[in-house]
């Protein structure tokens, strides 16, 4: 019997999960293992995730490689999995707590989120102790990737953003206020739409998501602000990353969905041949498959590469 | 009268005195409270209680959020971005017309945006066809629908239930998960987004996608109240097995109307890639249910036959009206679904208690 | 029968409800010009034979024949354009459409010119006019409104509106089914003066009812239907009710030489 | 006869032959081919439709998916993995038994499931307490429903469109959009996971749960069709004017109905922290529609009065296995979308095929 | 009027509908033991006082008296709680349901001893058996089993059962509100002999007919409903049907000394 794994996706909608899904099937080829693929419904589907993992449990699968819609709904079923000697390996979002996986690879999103912040404050200059800035999230449920990035952004901009976990608690004045997105460019659409009438003069977005943000552009061009505004975003998807090129997006984190795959696939053949688990790196609780920023208008003190190297890297 | 043969010819003897009988009918006067007589004047304007209501929330929201919330950018920006749920509750309003009920609008919408997006974007075949071929879908898709309930006598929310699925399942499986960026479309294909250029008035930022939701509109008002198709659908909603028996080809324009609304969300889907910029498989996931909602706050009833489509422009007006005005007021999105839940139950309370009057 | 071709002829007719055998092997003939009543038991066939011969339902078996011409009507709509009418046991109303559009149901008239040809406009003046028109030659402008919906009308006005309807485009024959069943003494007389006036125009017309004076007060001839089939006709200057009764509910054996084939 | 005073008292003279009249009723005998024979044997016992096809299913997937989907130890877990959506299904069936809809269902589950966690989790009160305020809270919200829907005379649809927007926001103010974790749970309450307990017999894994969604059912069957409140609720969804006139006081029967079924939400929401382990504000967001297509393939009439709540219970395996078949299968789940899709169109043109004979 | 307590006394009774005037300040009486037919055109009010009187609608002024003492239903059952039956126009029978089920609609019978009390377990079989005995009493066991939904049985059946469940259950008084408008002649007379059955076992009947030989045969009283009132009630045995039709339809004045207060 040929050696089974799994991998389960929040949803089959967002470009970057069917790039993980590629990714992760290619390199299962090679490694000689057989991957079954599974996904939720929407971003926040919990049972299908559940129901996902007990059919690999079920099938005999030595490895479970999964981006979880909601970090603590689902540490009860993977520690299930694990009891049952199921190697599980989180991709793109952290558990809670990290080490209810057996590893994580992922952006360190708070990192990609501090680098964009870094960005638009180096880029607005004197200017940015007066930025307008708005914050397009992803859901009402506050799912880690949502924080992480939503708070990084907010810290590397130099916004005290108080209890690090949750999103909308800071006073500082600059911010215009917070809207959710799903994720999609309707509602990173419709969001900036509202934020805009709450405060016209919006210089700084920053947006969950590369689909949010090609919405919230949407919006900027049809009031008008295509310039002027600095949008950025997370994610690093061709589609992005010419974005950038485009000037649509000032700046983006780039992530690496196929690094996450790959790594993921070794990782559970290793296990699965050894028995040895994959280490996280030094000193995070999870393994950093790396963030790059993404801009064609690079600061001093910021590493980056412009689009046109990023086209050379990015998924999608 | 006797019972013998052929002598029953002039009626039962005990009807002879008919012909004085009084041939007035009864009238009854009486005097009616203010109240009531408002009750009665919407009861013969059913479509005034949206619009009041309507009236009242830019009035509330005007006193709570102020000049800001009522100035002619954020009136027409709400036109903008109700003008999508807007079509849909339009072709929703079709359906519940006939007493149906449709949960497959939005998913046959994003179907037609990803097919439309995917043959002029990607194949570059040229945009008007690439829209055709959408409209032409669209109308297949309601004709699907329309088979199903008509032909294999399904419940229509059974039908759509289970065809949400199915369509939801293809437009994922074409567009393999990927949105289509704006730029792209900018590039090969500018004329899909046709419906997101502006007028500008004053003020107002007018798209030509909110002008299409109210020429969407105003012809499907004219068709359901100018034309005899328009009487077949209420009759149909009305009554099915009356207007069978009275003449009427109930399945055909059951069919008919299943195909009109999947046209209608064909066209829906043209503005939204106009709207949205781009085209996303994951958009409009909620434009189903949001579309019921709209038009149940335009008191139209679910029963069927009663109510008019212009009353589900003013529902999909009010419920962005709603959104709009609470965030401006800076209330949290969690509180915005609290308070459209309320909205839905007042809204059709009301219209329940001034249809309770009978004419 | 006769030497005159019969306006309708149903011949051998079946039809079946699953168990139920609602038409079993029945014939039926309505003559020109005349007021043919169908009298039976609750459950005989009466419905079920009108509805095969006016499309309503489909027959499992047999043939219908309109002026000798064999016919396969799958619906209503496909009689009524050849001038066939009924008046159902349950109206066929649309209860929220007003009274006009409810006489015109299937038979809009569109305005003239291009408002009509193009933009399919309703011509509601004229179907008003002619319905208001319609319903006061039935002496039934009672009703304060034509616009006013059906559901506002109490049941003898409603019946009204389903005999005018089938009175005003008739043209080759009515069916009424039960009409007078749920109206009063003088609602009753009114329906039945308008049956008398129909045939005076010199359309026939089908009468199930079971008021046996009204069918012995209007019928030329009277199909007595039982079990399904169709017993006998008889002529009602030759028999009385009590006949009629008896036949009807299997009390008295039909004279043999009016026993249905 | 003659019309004189007093002298009626005998009957028509036409009628005084009726004494001799046929005492027999018509009795038709015909053939009736295989097919007619099995549709009729269906017809007579509707429940026997869903049980087919889920035989049906098993053995298919069986066949694609191998042992492995046959095991003792899958088919426990598809018992598992439905036994939420079934317990939902089951309150959803009582309610469409009365011609009615209940859209909230989830979110009243939800809503439970976190005020039983912030209880007994965050504030230390006793599980049990915490178990009992929500089957408490459950009633209650499918009070403020049933209220609604017979005091204000809300369509059951509008209703629970409306407070399943209000449940939902009350879920995520209390929840703070944050699940609660297991760990948090095992620690402070782990009574709350009771229904997560697990029987082993042979290979299979018996959840408490899986047996709580049983007993559910058989209670619900028992006072459906074995006590008076079950006849009356059939009666109400089969004529409500009718089973009013005929003394049954139906809005008291409406009211108790969805309360009722707000409690087994209720009941749902404790399993549900065994079954998933954590509570989580936004799970089962799609468990409304999911309960609802348990209880059409299930064979349950949605115009109200038909069906037995059992089929749901067998509804909702159908839709377990297909699930679990298409996943062993490494069908994607777009493609699972679709099957379910076409598996409700399909199940419920037979189960229309079988009703259309006349008993 | 008389000096025996009415089994029921209306007095001024009103009942509005938006701008009809269903009941006019109309009183009404039934007196122990009779059968009180009443009759009036269509749309007079009969049904809408009919129910009034049985709680099915709460009149919005008037009082009602259940032999002398005032009531206020609210509801049927309250009525029904009483020994009042009805058997609507429309039948109130739930289709899906079956004969007993619909019999025992609202009082079924519970097993005895604790499944009964703790189970609320329903007694089927009692109540089969005594179905299947009222309706045998009734010669109306032509129906194949007593737990065929009412939907498969023919409208003179379905009436049959109607009137059952009524005549079984009253104590008090049963209202019938046009119950043989559908039947046939056999089933009517059926209907009638039941009436005068009910009436034989001392209990009272309200029979609502657009039938006059019907009501002449069977009324010891005829109260004459006119525009939403009581225009007089006459006696049988003094005034023929023509006069009765000719009050009831404004054609003759009532005799001064019979016309209502
Ligand atoms: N749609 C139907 N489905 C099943 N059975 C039917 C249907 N229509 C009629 N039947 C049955 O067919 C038989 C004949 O019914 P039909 O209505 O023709 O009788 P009828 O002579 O018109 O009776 P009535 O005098 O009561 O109107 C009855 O047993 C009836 O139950
Ligand atoms: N629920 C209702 N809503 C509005 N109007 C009503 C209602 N019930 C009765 N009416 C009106 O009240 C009047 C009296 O009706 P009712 O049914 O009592 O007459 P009726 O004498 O029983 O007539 P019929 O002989 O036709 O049965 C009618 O004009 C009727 O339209
Ligand atoms: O929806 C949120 C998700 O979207 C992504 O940014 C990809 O576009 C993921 O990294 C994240 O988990
Ligand atoms: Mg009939
Ligand atoms: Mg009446």
């Amino acid at each position: 019997q040929s050696m089974g794994a799994c991998l389960i996706t929040k949803t089959d909608t967002n470009p970057f999960f069917v790039k993980m899904k590629e990714g992760a099937s290619a390199a299962a080829q090679e490694a000689g293992i057989e991957l079954s693929t599974f996904a939720g419904k929407y971003d926040g589907d919990v049972e299908t995730q559940i129901a996902a993992v007990e059919s690999c449990i079920a099938s005999g699968a030595k490895g479970i490689l999964i981006t979880p819609t909601d970090s603590r709904a689902l540490v009860p079923v993977i520690t299930q999995a694990r009891d049952n000697g199921v190697l599980v390996i989180a991709l793109d979002t952290q558990f809670e707590p990290a080490d209810a996986a057996d590893a994580t690879f992922a952006t360190d999103n708070f990192k990609a989120g501090e680098l964009i912040g870094e960005w638009a404050a180096a880029t607005l200059g004197d200017e940015a102790a007066n930025a307008k800035i708005a914050l397009l999230d992803l859901n009402a449920s506050e799912v880690s990737v949502d924080y992480q990035r939503d708070q990084g952004f907010l810290t590397g901009f130099g916004v005290d953003v108080k209890d690090p976990k949750d999103i909308g608690d800071e006073d500082d004045p600059r911010i215009v206020g917070n809207d959710v997105t799903d994720g999609s460019p309707d509602g990173g659409r419709t969001a900036m739409e509202n934020l805009l009438q709450v405060d016209p003069e919006i210089n700084v977005v920053y947006t969950i998501n590369e689909p949010a943000a090609a919405g919230a552009y949407e919006a900027l061009k049809a009031a008008g602000k295509a310039e002027g505004v600095l949008i950025v975003s997370v994610d690093g998807g061709c589609p992005g990353v010419k974005d950038v090129q485009a000037g649509v997006i000032g700046a983006t984190s780039m992530q690496f969905p196929l690094l996450m795959a790959s790594k993921g696939i070794e990782a559970i053949k290793s296990f699965a041949e050894t028995g040895e688990k994959p280490a996280n790196s030094e000193g995070l609780d999870f393994f950093n498959t790396g963030v790059e920023l993404i801009t064609d208008n690079p600061v001093e003190g910021i590493p980056s590469k412009t689009s046109e190297e990023a086209l050379e890297m990015c998924w999608g | 009268m006797s019972d013998t043969p052929g002598a029953a010819r002039k009626g039962q003897e005990y009807e002879q005195t008919l012909d004085r009988s009084d041939k007035n009918v009864a009238a009854f006067q009486r005097q009616h409270s203010p109240i009531e007589k408002a009750q009665h004047v919407l009861h013969d304007n059913p479509t005034l209680v949206p619009v009041i209501v309507l009236i009242l929330s830019l009035l509330i929201f005007w006193a709570i959020a102020g000049g800001r919330f009522f100035s002619a950018f954020n009136l027409s920006l709400i036109m903008q971005q109700v003008s999508i749920i807007g079509m849909l509750a339009a072709a929703q309003s079709l359906i519940i017309i006939t007493a149906g009920i449709d949960l497959s609008v939005a998913a046959i919408m994003v179907l037609m945006s990803v097919i439309m997006g995917n043959l002029a974007v990607f194949m570059g075949i040229p945009s008007v066809i690439a829209i055709l071929v959408g409209f032409v879908g669209g109308a297949a898709a309601g004709l699907f629908n329309g088979l199903l309930i008509t032909k294999v006598r399904l419940p229509p929310f059974i039908t759509t239930l289970g065809t949400w699925s199915i369509y939801y399942a293809l437009l994922l499986w074409l567009s393999g998960a990927q949105s289509i960026r704006g730029t792209d479309i900018d590039t090969n294909a500018p004329f899909l987004k046709f419906f997101g250029n502006t007028i500008k008035m004053g003020g107002a930022n007018v798209t030509y996608g909110s002008l299409l939701m109210i020429v969407v509109f105003l012809v499907l008002w004219y068709m359901l109240n100018k034309t005899a198709w328009g009487r077949h659908v209420y009759a149909v909603g009305d009554d099915k097995e009356a207007a069978d028996l009275s003449g009427i080809r109930t399945d055909r324009i059951l069919i008919s109307v299943y195909m009109v609304a999947g046209f209608v969300c064909a066209v829906a889907a043209w503005a939204s890639i106009g709207r949205v910029g781009s085209i996303s498989p994951q958009s409009f996931y909620e434009g189903n249910l949001q579309s019921i909602t709209a038009v149940v706050i335009g008191g139209i009833s679910l029963f069927g036959g009663r109510g008019s489509i212009m009353g589900a422009l003013f529902g999909a007006l009010i419920v962005g009206v709603f959104q709009s005005g609470l965030r401006m007021a800076g209330v949290d999105v969690l509180w915005q679904v609290f308070a459209i839940g309320w909205l839905i139950i007042i809204a059709v309370a009301i219209d329940q208690w001034i249809r309770r009057v009978s004419a | 029968m006769s030497d005159v071709t019969p306006v309708v002829q149903g011949r051998n007719l079946v039809k079946r409800y699953g168990h139920v055998t609602a038409i079993d092997n029945s014939d039926f003939e309505l003559l020109p010009g005349e007021i043919l009543a169908v009298i039976g038991d609750n459950g005989a066939g009466k419905s079920s034979i009108v509805k095969a011969i006016c499309g309503a339902t489909v027959p499992d078996a047999g043939e219908i024949l309109i002026e000798g011409e064999p016919v396969h009507f799958t619906s209503p709509i496909e009689a009524r354009e050849r001038g066939i009418e009924i008046v159902y046991q349950t109206l066929a109303l649309s209860p929220a459409l007003s009274i006009a559009d409810n006489m015109f149901m299937g038979r809009e008239i569109r305005k003239k010119g291009w408002m009509g040809d193009w933009l399919k406009m309703l011509d509601k003046k004229e179907m008003e006019r002619f319905a208001r028109e319609k319903l006061t030659e039935l002496g039934l402008m009672t009703v304060q409104s034509i616009t006013q919906p059906v559901e506002t009308l109490s049941g003898g006005q409603r019946q009204g509106v389903a005999v005018a309807r089938a009175a005003a485009f008739a043209t080759k024959f009515i069916i009424m089914d039960e009409p007078t069943a749920a109206l009063g003494v003088k609602e009753s007389r009114r329906v039945l003066e308008l049956i008398l006036d129909v045939k005076s125009r010199g359309i026939p017309i089908i009468l199930i009812s079971h008021n046996m004076p009204h069918v012995f007060e209007v019928a030329d001839r009277i199909h007595i239907h039982r079990l399904g089939r169709r017993l006998c006709t008889i002529n009602p200057n030759d028999y009385s009710m009590s006949d009629a009764v008896a036949m009807m509910t299997g009390a008295m054996e039909p004279p043999d030489d009016l026993r249905a084939a």
